[in-house]
């Protein structure tokens, strides 16, 4: 009790010099607003915040990548992954359902994927839905095929990483600078780094959901007959 | 190679390693290798490249600060560069044999992984040493904590579990707190480039209150007194080669970051009180973590409270290399003693590690005629301890020599004494163990065989921390490259 | 002015729902509280003009985050109850 | 945008902050702990936000928000990996909690796990 007391002094008093820090910042901060709509064209797409993402800061955004990469190595160094417990497999309708809600899923992903250039959305974006989609098939027991084919998840996760490793390597060659497009082909490249991130952004939020690696993820036999006679 | 391509190759050579071994598991010793010799001939080239020619800049993008982001080579990163790849070649030629000579069946899954998780931590070393971005160092800090929390629990056991959730959480609100901090000071700044902070700085709330929430998540990533409960399970409960790592290198990484921030993004808000404050805490490191080490009953454990003791000594360097006469002594020495403590913490880590294999335990009251059976690593430890103790000709020494000169020219007595009571605890715990282990027993005990490479890595870094005390000259001038303008060092 | 009040009482629920996300007694209600919180967030995110942060929150922020909780909570209440009854079965 | 007081979010955002550290150091639930994780992290972000919505321009300041797009990914990253260490700390300990005790004294050698299974009592 006595612990919570002083936790909360100490809390009320870092809130107070955090009220104080913000109310004290510029009315109106210069930020980097001019300069980032000032390059825009020169950065290969409209929109400002996947300029921002993948060309003016795009090193922050490979660290990322590899931030992501490191994730999944890690919990996959922890434990075996598990199938959702409360799998779908018995509801025919869902199933039916499933059939549809998941390409079109992948669809808006790829959708997303391409409107990032010059509106909201971006890999990012989309590889979060490509990982529900992945998620929702775990849960409706579908998918075993591709999850229980580690080679191809490995390729697929260190996918982003080694593609954005290469681009970066490339651009040092062409123009000396690391990440620096060849004026005009911004675009191009931004998109090649963005698909590649995009599968492996995509896998890697499905499989944390898996919670580990999957040896030996064949799902558990439908528990259906011994439940219900039970 | 160009210094562009150097700095390029240091951070895109571990990363894609790591991929790599990730996808192909079974390759990771030699793709560790390779990323090994690749970033060596990158630190060669652009140690030239700074010696010649001074700081090199890269802009990423091209676009150059405040909107883009700028990589930055100058003797202090270099220096840390160097003691990492010293350190990450050691590891990589270590740890096949370390996870192979253990007898547990769980060893060849920890191989595999352990292999990517290492490159990644390179990786976040090799990224944050370079970069001169307050946000991109935020990017790098989580992968560094990702990984080392990860490797931590490799070991698979309860009590290295529970120490990497702890440490985990620990290292995640810290980010937390460096990360709001970083958001008010571009609210403030509008940059979050290191060197353009130093001219936009000007002392108010906001920025107050920004740096202390950064130094207080960064205290608490580098353990430093009395953030320092998280570490001592932590370090002595992984697997040898990673509590190696972290000690040697991954609390240093915050530390360093504390430098920059202090020393060259926010010189106007470093009082005397704050340096005197940074001292404090580290004076409070040196003597509660060296008791503690003088209490352990176990090898490991005795080891990582050393850590937390000798993580004092560097932040001595904030009151004195915050003075402009004398600073850059202290400075050059502080750091001196940083690759002194690296190299000698990795030997004395993986040694313990030796033992562990070769005994089946490290209780240290056990350790008697150990030097019988495992006498490499008993001369490496104890050569190790030489260094971290500070007698000369170790690089320990020259290290704390320097500081000592710097507190003398500087009338501040406290730190003198500080620092000779320090050596002297050092000495004591290290003599603890090499009493035990240089014991003659009448029928020594026959030990489990361990590979040779194990000993030789360990006595290779004992080594190289007493070797490096002849080069410290030449790490002072190479320190000098981009030394902060605080202490009158030559500003790029 | 309508938007004004409409922000007041946004970041109320926000902090208020914040606080109860962590503090409820019952856990699965506090999941719950959690994952709404963040699509609250989200709403948030849109009133200050930032679309491309809200969809990224919506879909991972809320959406994953709290998927990833809850298939933990189900998974600890499993062992946990493993585990329990293996304790009920010593004599201590 | 006059229609909007920037400094409320700013105000919330440091509510959040302070709401998710208070909570991860007095819970001890593992997944209350990392929850609380992520309202601070949420708070972090509003405080991001906001102060790019208050730039001049005709667009909010992008740079924060990409620089917030990574932290949710980070985040998100954390989480998974944080409860697959808690899944793990549970398995081996028969705890969904810290102890302060163990670590101290702990050896790294060997010891039984049911030593340990000592539970502390449930809150009410």
């Amino acid at each position: 009790m006595m612990r919570r007391l002083l936790l909360g002094i100490l809390s009320l008093a870092l809130l107070a010099a955090l009220s104080w820090a913000v109310l004290s910042l510029p009315a109106k901060p210069t930020g980097l607003t001019e300069a980032s709509l000032a390059k825009l064209p020169e950065s290969g797409v409209t929109n400002p915040v996947t300029a921002v993402l993948l060309n003016y800061r795009g090193y922050d955004t490979l660290l990322e990548v590899g931030v992501l990469l490191l994730a999944i190595v890690g919990v996959w160094s922890l434990r075996r992954g598990e199938w959702p417990a409360n799998d779908l497999r018995d509801r025919p309708l869902l199933q039916s359902l499933l059939r549809v809600v998941l390409p079109l899923l992948m669809l808006a992903a790829g959708y997303l994927l391409w409107i990032g250039g010059f509106a909201p959305g971006g890999a990012f974006q989309g590889g979060a839905l490509l990982g529900g989609a992945l998620v929702l098939a775990m849960l409706g027991g579908r998918g075993r095929r591709v999850l229980n084919h580690e080679r191809l998840l490995r390729a697929g996760l260190v996918l982003g990483a080694l593609v954005f490793a290469a681009v970066c390597a490339v651009t040092m060659l062409l123009t000396g600078g690391l990440l620096q497009y060849p004026p005009g082909s911004g675009g191009t490249w931004i998109m090649a780094i963005e698909s590649a991130a995009l599968i492996s952004i995509g896998l890697t939020l499905g499989l944390l959901y898996l919670g580990g690696r999957p040896t030996d993820t064949t799902p558990p036999s439908p528990p259906a007959h011994p439940t219900k006679h039970a | 190679m160009t210094s562009a391509w150097a700095i390029a190759l240091l951070i895109l050579s571990p990363l894609a390693a790591a991929a790599l071994a990730f996808a192909f598991p079974g390759r990771g010793r030699g793709l560790a290798l390779g990323t090994a010799a690749v970033v060596g001939a990158a630190i060669v080239q652009l140690t030239r490249a700074v010696l010649a020619g001074g700081v090199q800049t890269h802009r990423v993008g091209g676009w150059g600060a405040p909107l883009g982001i700028d990589l930055r080579a100058d003797g202090l990163a270099l220096l840390m560069l160097m003691v990492t790849a010293g350190i990450g070649t050691a590891i990589s030629l270590y740890a096949q044999g370390y996870f192979r000579s253990g007898h547990d069946d769980e060893a060849p899954h920890r191989e595999r992984y352990f292999w990517p998780l290492f490159l990644f931590l390179w990786t976040a070393l090799n990224a944050l040493f370079l970069s001169a971005d307050i946000f991109n160092l935020y990017v790098t800090l989580e992968l560094l904590g990702f990984a080392a929390v990860t490797l931590v629990a490799l070991a698979g056991k309860r009590a290295a579990l529970t120490a990497a959730l702890r440490y985990l959480f620990v290292s995640l609100a810290a980010s937390l707190f460096y990360l709001l901090g970083v958001g008010l000071v571009y609210g403030q700044c509008a940059t979050v480039d290191l060197a353009s902070l130093a001219a936009k700085a000007q002392p108010g709330p906001t920025l107050w209150v920004a740096l202390a929430l950064m130094t207080g998540g960064l205290i608490a990533k580098a353990a430093l007194f009395p953030m320092h409960f998280w570490l001592p399970p932590a370090h002595a409960n992984a697997p040898a080669p990673v509590s190696a790592l972290l000690s040697a290198l991954v609390v240093k990484g915050s530390f360093y970051i504390l430098l920059r921030l202090w020393f060259e993004a926010f010189p106007a808000l470093m009082t005397p009180g704050v340096a005197q404050l940074f001292g404090g805490l580290g004076a409070a490191a040196i003597l509660w973590g060296s008791v503690q080490a003088l209490l352990q009953p176990r090898l490991k454990l005795l080891i990582a409270y050393s850590t937390v003791a000798q993580l004092g000594y560097l932040f001595l360097l904030f009151p004195l290399a915050a003075a402009r006469e004398g600073g850059f002594v202290a400075w050059s020495g502080g750091l001196i003693f940083l690759g002194a403590h690296a190299c000698a913490k990795t030997a004395m880590f993986l040694t313990a590690g030796n033992i562990l294999h070769a005994a089946g335990h490290d209780r240290i009251k056990d350790l008697d005629g150990i030097t019988h059976s495992l006498p490499i690593s008993a001369f490496a430890f104890g050569l190790a301890g030489l260094s971290l103790v500070g007698l000369p000709p170790s690089s320990g020494f020259a290290g704390k020599w320097l500081l000592l000169n710097s507190a003398l020219a500087q009338g501040q007595w406290v730190w003198v004494a500080l620092i000779l009571i320090g050596s002297l605890l050092a000495a004591a715990y290290v003599m603890r163990v090499l009493s035990h282990a240089f014991t003659r027993v009448a029928e020594p005990t026959t030990p489990n065989p361990i590979p040779p490479v194990m000993e030789w890595t360990a006595l290779a870094l004992a080594l190289l921390s007493v070797g490096l005390g002849f080069a410290s000259h030449w790490v002072a001038e190479l320190l000098r490259v981009g030394a902060p303008v605080l202490m009158g060092g030559a500003a790029p | 002015m309508m938007l004004q009040v409409f922000d007041w009482i946004l970041l109320l629920v926000i902090v208020l729902l914040a606080w109860r996300s962590l503090n409820d007694r019952d856990l699965f209600r506090a999941v719950i509280k959690f994952i709404a919180l963040g699509l609250l967030i989200a709403v948030a995110w849109v009133r200050l003009r930032a679309p491309d942060v809200a969809l990224a929150e919506a879909a991972v922020g809320s959406g994953l985050t709290g998927a990833l909780i809850l298939s933990a909570l189900v998974r600890m209440r499993r062992r946990e109850g493993a585990a329990a009854r293996t304790q009920r079965e010593d004599p201590e | 945008m006059p229609d909007t007081d920037h400094r409320l979010y700013l105000l919330a955002g440091a509510a959040l902050f302070v709401i998710g550290f208070y909570s991860l150091l007095v819970q001890a639930h593992l997944l209350r702990r990392i929850m609380a994780l992520n309202v601070m992290g949420s708070g972090v972000f509003l405080v991001f936000i906001a102060l790019a919505a208050q730039t001049p321009g005709p667009i909010p300041d992008p740079v924060p928000h990409a620089m917030v797009l990574t932290g949710i990914v980070v985040s998100v990253c954390a989480t998974g990996l944080a409860l697959a260490l808690a899944d793990r700390v549970l398995a081996a300990t028969g705890r969904v909690e810290l102890g302060d005790d163990e670590d101290a004294a702990a050896s790294s050698d060997a010891t039984p796990v049911a030593s340990d299974a000592r539970k502390e009592k449930p809150a009410a």
